[in-house]
């Protein structure tokens, strides 16, 4: 490398650097349409949970633009993938506040909304909530603070963890519960402290509590300790990935009591080969494909179709959060507020926390921490098959 | 444990026993290929994923399951030869340190290209159609027979290695390349295809082992091979990297050391044992149980 | 001899030049040129050019491949955490005080590390510092009362704007500058070149190596802090080995033993996703292949990644124009002021 | 010339009244079974040029390791300038006094000729690693310091013109040179050569027998050549030493050593009855 030529890659180095940050500061005037920003995980570890809530929110609105040319509202869909990762979800933030979206549906899980909510509170930005089910995002006990601008679709960990222990005492008339969860997973770890909770309560003996790390495959020596406790009842609060893969060494270690589960099994009977050894399990869920509803029937349908792949709990939450948002915009706009001012995210709010709307997952009432006071839906596996076994 | 049940310290040490053995099949590929080139192959952890997924598509095309089961083990062969070949073989004179970044990049290379044409969340394996699972009754303990199948296999071809390292001509070519890289061209070795023949095994050793895994715990995603390459490795290094027959000891301690640990109820503590016991060992012993001292020449 | 600049001279010049950047780069926000992407990515790559440059310490100057850079971020970022949440402090006096917890924490784990890390080479090194960083994160996780585990750290308080995070950039720079332009840089770089040669000149080598790495730990640990501090929530699943490939990466491709290299690597690389999302819509998601296929090329082709070792002086620019400009005139040059 | 009178700061700060600078008393050492060394005997006067010579694999190389401490010998005793170096490492070993050259040449090729000379200076002045980042005036002291005493040393053999210069970019003749610079930048009592003759044409080897003369004269410190070059070993060494298998079998004058009947056999094999 000659000298000369040196100084002249530093300098193209720089012009390159400098480039590279005036181009993408132009700011799109075009504000015809109303923009709705979707922040969620497309690739990396957990893209299954943010790719099924885009493609279920797309549906919404391609449909909603189809057949409601007349109310001359256009909405367009500003998608960043965030990789689940922190850092990147917060640009991506910013990056949809730049092009002017009025709302944005993220949470496909708790960390990266974690994130998001704060900064998003401060600029008024409403956020809609898919699966993310940490408390703290909305309304976090500890600090009392409140992000008003925050709305959930699915549940709090807590209301799982209780609607199960409920449900196990009701239904299965428990007396000796044992759980088994995943120490480095929030989600898991927020269902497994509530659904103990619950069972102190419900005076039904919490007879051990094991954990599991986060890329284990090997649980038989767990296994074996809870099925020498002999447990009535065995709640493993995880995604299906991992209970595709406890179940059948929890079954051929010979534990016969049935497992309860979360709305993180959706899908489990797709992910496992023999799904024999799910029998007579039960999990919550914010929604099944064999809904008797009319509106889930037509929404597993419509979704099959476009997107040719079974409907599940997550793509429903996206379809809702994106008929909720819409219901919101359609109410401020008839109020006359106009989309372009900037304190009409402020009267998004306000009508969002009003809303009332029948949808596919149930009804969505907000409760004074914007979390849905809905029921779930019990589904039992038998057969091989995730039945609706009915609301709980 | 309250009262010694005998039922749970065997049934722990099978499963100690199984484990190992896919350890040990694993850090054997470990093992070979430093003790040839001196690289450590990051990519051969992402090794046991592509045979994973390998085994997963020729199944799911309705091939038998002897057909899928070679194809994986060929599919790893000659993918690993492919990364020798070019990513490995340039850089055969450069120095350690590209050589290391060269692996990094090639494992997460294979986990993201599996990421995108695979997508992120798991595949369930039929692992019935490969290996018949019913249960084995031994007295009161019931044992799994893929538990049994994978420890038999194991052992077979453990014992082929051997004997084809130590009897074969082209074991001697192998064992004369690791002592030292350029005598061995002076005899008249061919090198590279050496080289490539030690990739071609270790990485069909890998291959079973990914079956075997994949047998056991029914789920192939991209991402499965990182821990499991990276345990393997602490295997390989706790026996002593170079020498195989360690490659087998370490693979069957680090099986042991991780049952242990999840039956005494630190199951979230496993990964940390199992880098704990490396660090340990790295400092004590370098050169591992059954390695040799590698002294440095001035 | 060329008539250089003095040295004087040259501190003078190299100041006025960073107070120039600060200032122009704090109006051109004020003003709102930017959006708020682009200032949250502007702070980012701040960020990761520390990073960098404290790795570039272990990796370029003293010829070592550390995978273990993550344990030290997420060390600093806890301890700093720990710290503001306390509330002893407020305001920009807890900032800075965080900050130098953080590196003093890192930097203390850091030379605990390199005692026993030291004793390998090469790829056992590259091992045993993932090890440490893995023990790290699962320490973070399996503690969830203190460190609040999975869910990680919460509120922490946000103290992170241009201003701070660009002049800690320099200070940084201009730190590890000033060490390596001394007699101990020179023995730093003597024990990349080697050990036996730097052994006969009476180096202790093995106090070089690990005050490297303690440094390197030092500087790693306060950009995780100023990480902490810009997203006000860590969980440990961010600092797996990923962050330290991601890290490597940039040193590589800036060129290894090049402080300008690292720096202009990670700012490109650390704005590159925010530049693609708007050019490319889906290509973060082959971000990682891209990042791998570098780093596999520039290893094959180019090792000495885009600057080699050439250490960038502002003032030798600067002096090289001067020479031109005045010596062909031949008269007398004001020098050595 | 440079004669004697150099100005003080060159010369080696050592106590000037030391006996022998180098002394070694049955010293052996065995890699596993094979015995490299055995029972080396050898005893160097201050300022005495002394060549080592013997057949390839004799073991010189392995005594250079032996007195530089790289290798910890596993018998006898070693004195350097009076002091036991039983407990030192090597670099303790080239703290008090003993410098060397290396066979291949081990420069440090990214860094520049003076920058190679700044390294062997590195124990000279004790500037902190406090003054160095706060740039107090210790830091300038020493730094000027360093640099004028380089420039002396490279002076010597007239490389001041190539100082910024990368030293992997040097002719063959002056890397051996800067090596040998470098080496004396510590300061030494005794300076071991490793075949630093090596590669050289006769006009270059020349030149290296005076220069070794110059250096132990303006330097007034001892020298330990290993060569095969006999003509320069015979030119410049007062002593020689011949070492056989690991056994020191003669030491004496060049004239000495031609006709010893021990060195003859070892060297030429035995004569036919």
């Amino acid at each position: 490398m000659k000298k000369g030529s040196k100084i002249f890659l530093l300098v193209l180095n720089l012009t390159v650097f400098l480039l590279l940050f005036f181009a993408c500061s132009k700011k799109n005037f075009k504000q015809k349409e109303i923009k709705i920003g979707i922040l969620m995980p497309l690739s990396g570890k957990n893209a299954q949970f943010g790719i099924a809530p885009k493609n279920g929110a797309k549906l919404f609105v391609d449909e909603y633009n189809k057949n409601n040319e007349f109310t001359g509202i256009k909405i367009k869909l500003v998608i960043y993938n965030d990789e689940s990762e922190i850092d990147k979800s917060i640009i991506g933030f910013n990056s949809l506040f730049d092009s002017g979206v009025c709302a944005i549906i993220t949470g496909a899980e708790s960390v990266t909304s974690l994130a998001t909510a704060p900064v998003a509170h401060d600029c008024e930005m409403p956020l809609i909530l898919t699966t993310a089910s940490a408390e703290a995002i909305t309304y976090d006990s500890k600090s009392d603070i409140f992000n008003d601008n925050v709305f959930r679709m699915g549940f709090i960990d807590s209301y799982q963890g209780e609607k199960m222990a409920n449900f196990a005492n009701e239904h299965l008339n428990v007396k000796r519960a044992a759980s088994f969860y995943c120490l480095e997973d929030d989600y898991s770890m927020g269902l497994k402290e509530a659904f103990e909770k619950k069972c102190k309560q419900l005076n039904i003996e919490m007879i051990s509590q094991d954990s599991f790390s986060i890329n284990a495959t090997d649980f038989q020596s767990q296994l074996a300790k809870i099925l020498a406790k002999k447990p009535d009842v065995l709640f493993i609060p995880a995604y299906y990935d991992k209970v595709a893969l406890i179940a059948p060494q929890a079954i051929k270690i010979g534990i016969d009591c049935p497992l309860l589960g979360c709305d993180g099994w959706g899908t489990v009977t797709k992910l496992i080969s023999n799904s024999s050894f799910l029998e007579n399990s039960y999990y919550c869920s914010a929604f099944s494909v064999e809904d008797d509803e009319e509106i889930a029937r037509y929404f597993s349908e419509s979704y099959r179709k476009k997107m040719n792949e079974e409907a599940n709990m997550f793509s429903a939450s996206g379809y809702d959060a994106a008929k909720v948002l819409v219901n919101a915009i359609e109410k401020s706009i008839f109020m006359g507020f106009l989309p372009e001012n900037n304190e009409f995210r402020k009267v998004l709010i306000d009508t969002l926390k009003k809303t009332d709307l029948k949808c596919v997952t149930g009804n969505i009432v907000f409760d004074e921490h914007n979390n849905p006071k809905k029921e779930a839906v019990i589904i039992k596996i038998t057969g091989g098959k995730e039945r609706f076994w009915g609301r709980y | 444990m309250h009262r010694f049940n005998w039922l749970l310290i065997f049934s722990q040490f099978i499963n100690g026993l199984q484990l190992g053995s896919i350890y040990a099949l694993i850090s054997l590929g470990y093992s070979m290929v430093y003790g040839i080139i001196m690289l450590l192959n990051f990519a051969h952890g992402d090794i046991i994923m592509v045979g994973g997924y390998i085994a997963l598509i020729s199944i799911l095309n309705r091939f038998g399951p002897f057909i899928s089961v070679f194809f994986a083990i060929s599919g790893c062969a000659v993918i690993s030869v492919l990364i020798e070949r070019l990513a490995y073989r340039p850089l055969r004179k450069a120095s350690k340190t590209s050589l290391l970044i060269t692996a990094i990049g090639v494992s997460i290379f294979l986990q993201n290209l599996a990421q995108l044409i695979f997508s992120a969340n798991g595949r369930p394996f039929p692992a019935s159609s490969i290996l018949k699972n019913n249960k084995m009754r031994f007295g009161k303990i019931n044992v799994n027979s893929v538990t049994i199948i994978t420890i038999l296999i194991s052992i077979i071809s453990m014992l082929l290695l051997v004997i084809l390292v130590h009897k074969t001509k082209l074991g001697k070519a192998m064992r004369a390349v690791s002592e030292d890289l350029e005598s061995g061209q002076l005899m008249g070795i061919n090198i590279d295809k050496v080289i490539s023949f030690t990739f071609i095994l270790g990485s069909s050793l890998a291959g079973i082992a990914s079956i075997m895994f994949c047998c056991q715990y029914p789920l192939v995603n991209p991402t499965m091979g990182y821990m499991i390459g990276m345990k393997a490795f602490i295997a390989a290094v706790l026996g002593g990297i170079g020498s195989i027959p360690g490659a087998v000891v370490g693979g069957f301690t680090i099986g042991f050391v991780e049952i242990f640990v999840s039956a005494i109820g630190f199951s979230a503590w496993i990964d940390v044992a199992v880098f704990a016991v490396l660090i340990i060992v790295l400092l004590i012993r370098p050169f591992g149980i059954l390695g040799r001292r590698l002294t440095e020449k001035v | 001899m060329k008539n250089n600049l003095s040295m004087p001279v040259r501190y003078v010049i190299n100041i006025l030049s960073i107070i120039f950047f600060l200032v122009l780069g704090n109006f051109l926000l004020k003003i709102g040129l930017f959006g708020r992407a682009q200032v949250s990515t502007i702070i980012q790559s701040g960020i990761y050019i520390i990073l960098a440059v404290s790795l570039n310490i272990v990796v370029g100057y003293l010829g070592h491949i550390p995978l273990g850079q993550a344990g030290f971020m997420a060390i600093g970022g806890y301890a700093a955490a720990f710290f503001w949440k306390s509330g002893i402090l407020g305001g920009e006096l807890a900032f800075i005080i965080g900050i130098i917890i953080a590196g003093i924490s890192s930097g203390l784990f850091g030379f605990l590390i390199s005692m026993p890390a030291f004793r390998l080479n090469g790829d056992y090194f590259a091992i045993i510092t993932l090890a440490f960083s893995e023990i790290i994160r699962s320490v973070l996780i399996n503690f969830p009362k203190v460190t609040g585990g999975a869910q990680g750290l919460k509120r922490i308080p946000k103290y992170s704007n241009f201003f701070c995070v660009y002049s800690i950039v320099i200070i940084v720079c201009t730190l590890i500058h000033l060490i390596m332009k001394s007699k101990h840089g020179r023995a730093i770089l003597s024990t990349r070149e080697d050990e036996i040669a730097s052994k006969s000149c009476g180096v202790n080598i093995r106090r070089y190596k690990i005050f490297a790495f303690t440094i390197s730990a030092f500087f790693t640990g306060i950009a995780g802090a100023v990480y902490a501090t810009n997203q006000g929530i860590i969980a440990p699943s961010e600092y797996g080995f990923m962050k330290s490939v991601d890290v490597l990466v940039m040193v590589v491709l800036g060129g290894m033993g090049s402080m300008i290299g690292s720096i202009t690597a990670a700012a490109f690389l650390a704005s590159l996703p925010l530049f693609l999302q708007s050019v490319m819509k889906s290509f973060n998601n082959y971000r990682m292949i891209v990042y791998s296929f570098i780093l596999i090329i520039i290893m094959v082709f180019k090792p000495s990644g885009l600057f080699g070792n050439y250490d960038f002086s502002f003032s030798a620019i600067l002096e090289r124009i001067i020479n031109r400009l005045f010596v062909s005139k031949n008269e007398k040059v004001h020098e050595n002021l | 010339m440079i004669v004697r009178d150099m100005h003080k700061s060159i010369l080696p700060k050592r106590d000037q009244n030391v006996k022998a600078v180098i002394e070694c008393k049955g010293v052996g050492i065995d890699f596993g079974g094979l015995c490299a060394v055995n029972d080396f005997n050898i005893l160097i006067k201050k300022e005495e040029i002394c060549g080592l010579i013997g057949p390839n694999g004799a073991g010189k190389t392995t005594v250079f390791n032996l007195l530089t401490k790289v290798y910890t010998p596993t018998r006898g005793v070693m004195y350097l300038n009076d002091k036991n170096t039983k407990s030192m490492n090597s670099i303790e070993a080239n703290q008090s006094g003993i410098a060397r050259t290396f066979q291949n040449i081990r420069l440090f090729k990214n860094m520049t000729v003076i920058e190679n000379v700044l390294v062997g200076l590195h124990n000279e002045e004790n500037c902190g690693i406090f003054e160095s980042i706060f740039r107090l005036s210790k830091y300038w002291r020493s730094e000027d310091l360093l640099k004028k005493r380089a420039m002396e040393l490279l002076s010597i053999f007239g490389m001041t013109n190539v100082a910024d210069h990368i030293s992997s970019s040097l002719s063959y003749g002056s890397q051996r040179r800067l090596e040998i610079i470098r080496a004396l930048a510590t300061r030494p009592s005794i300076l071991l050569l490793d075949e630093p003759a090596a590669g050289m044409n006769s006009s270059e080897t020349v030149e290296l027998m005076e220069n070794i003369k110059k250096i132990r004269d303006s330097f007034g410190i001892a020298i330990l050549l290993i060569e095969h070059d006999m003509n320069l070993v015979m030119g410049v060494c007062e002593t020689i030493g011949v070492l056989n298998y690991g056994v020191l079998i003669a030491k004496g004058t060049p004239r000495e050593i031609q006709n010893n009947p021990v060195v003859v056999e070892a060297y030429l094999g035995k004569a036919k009855e």
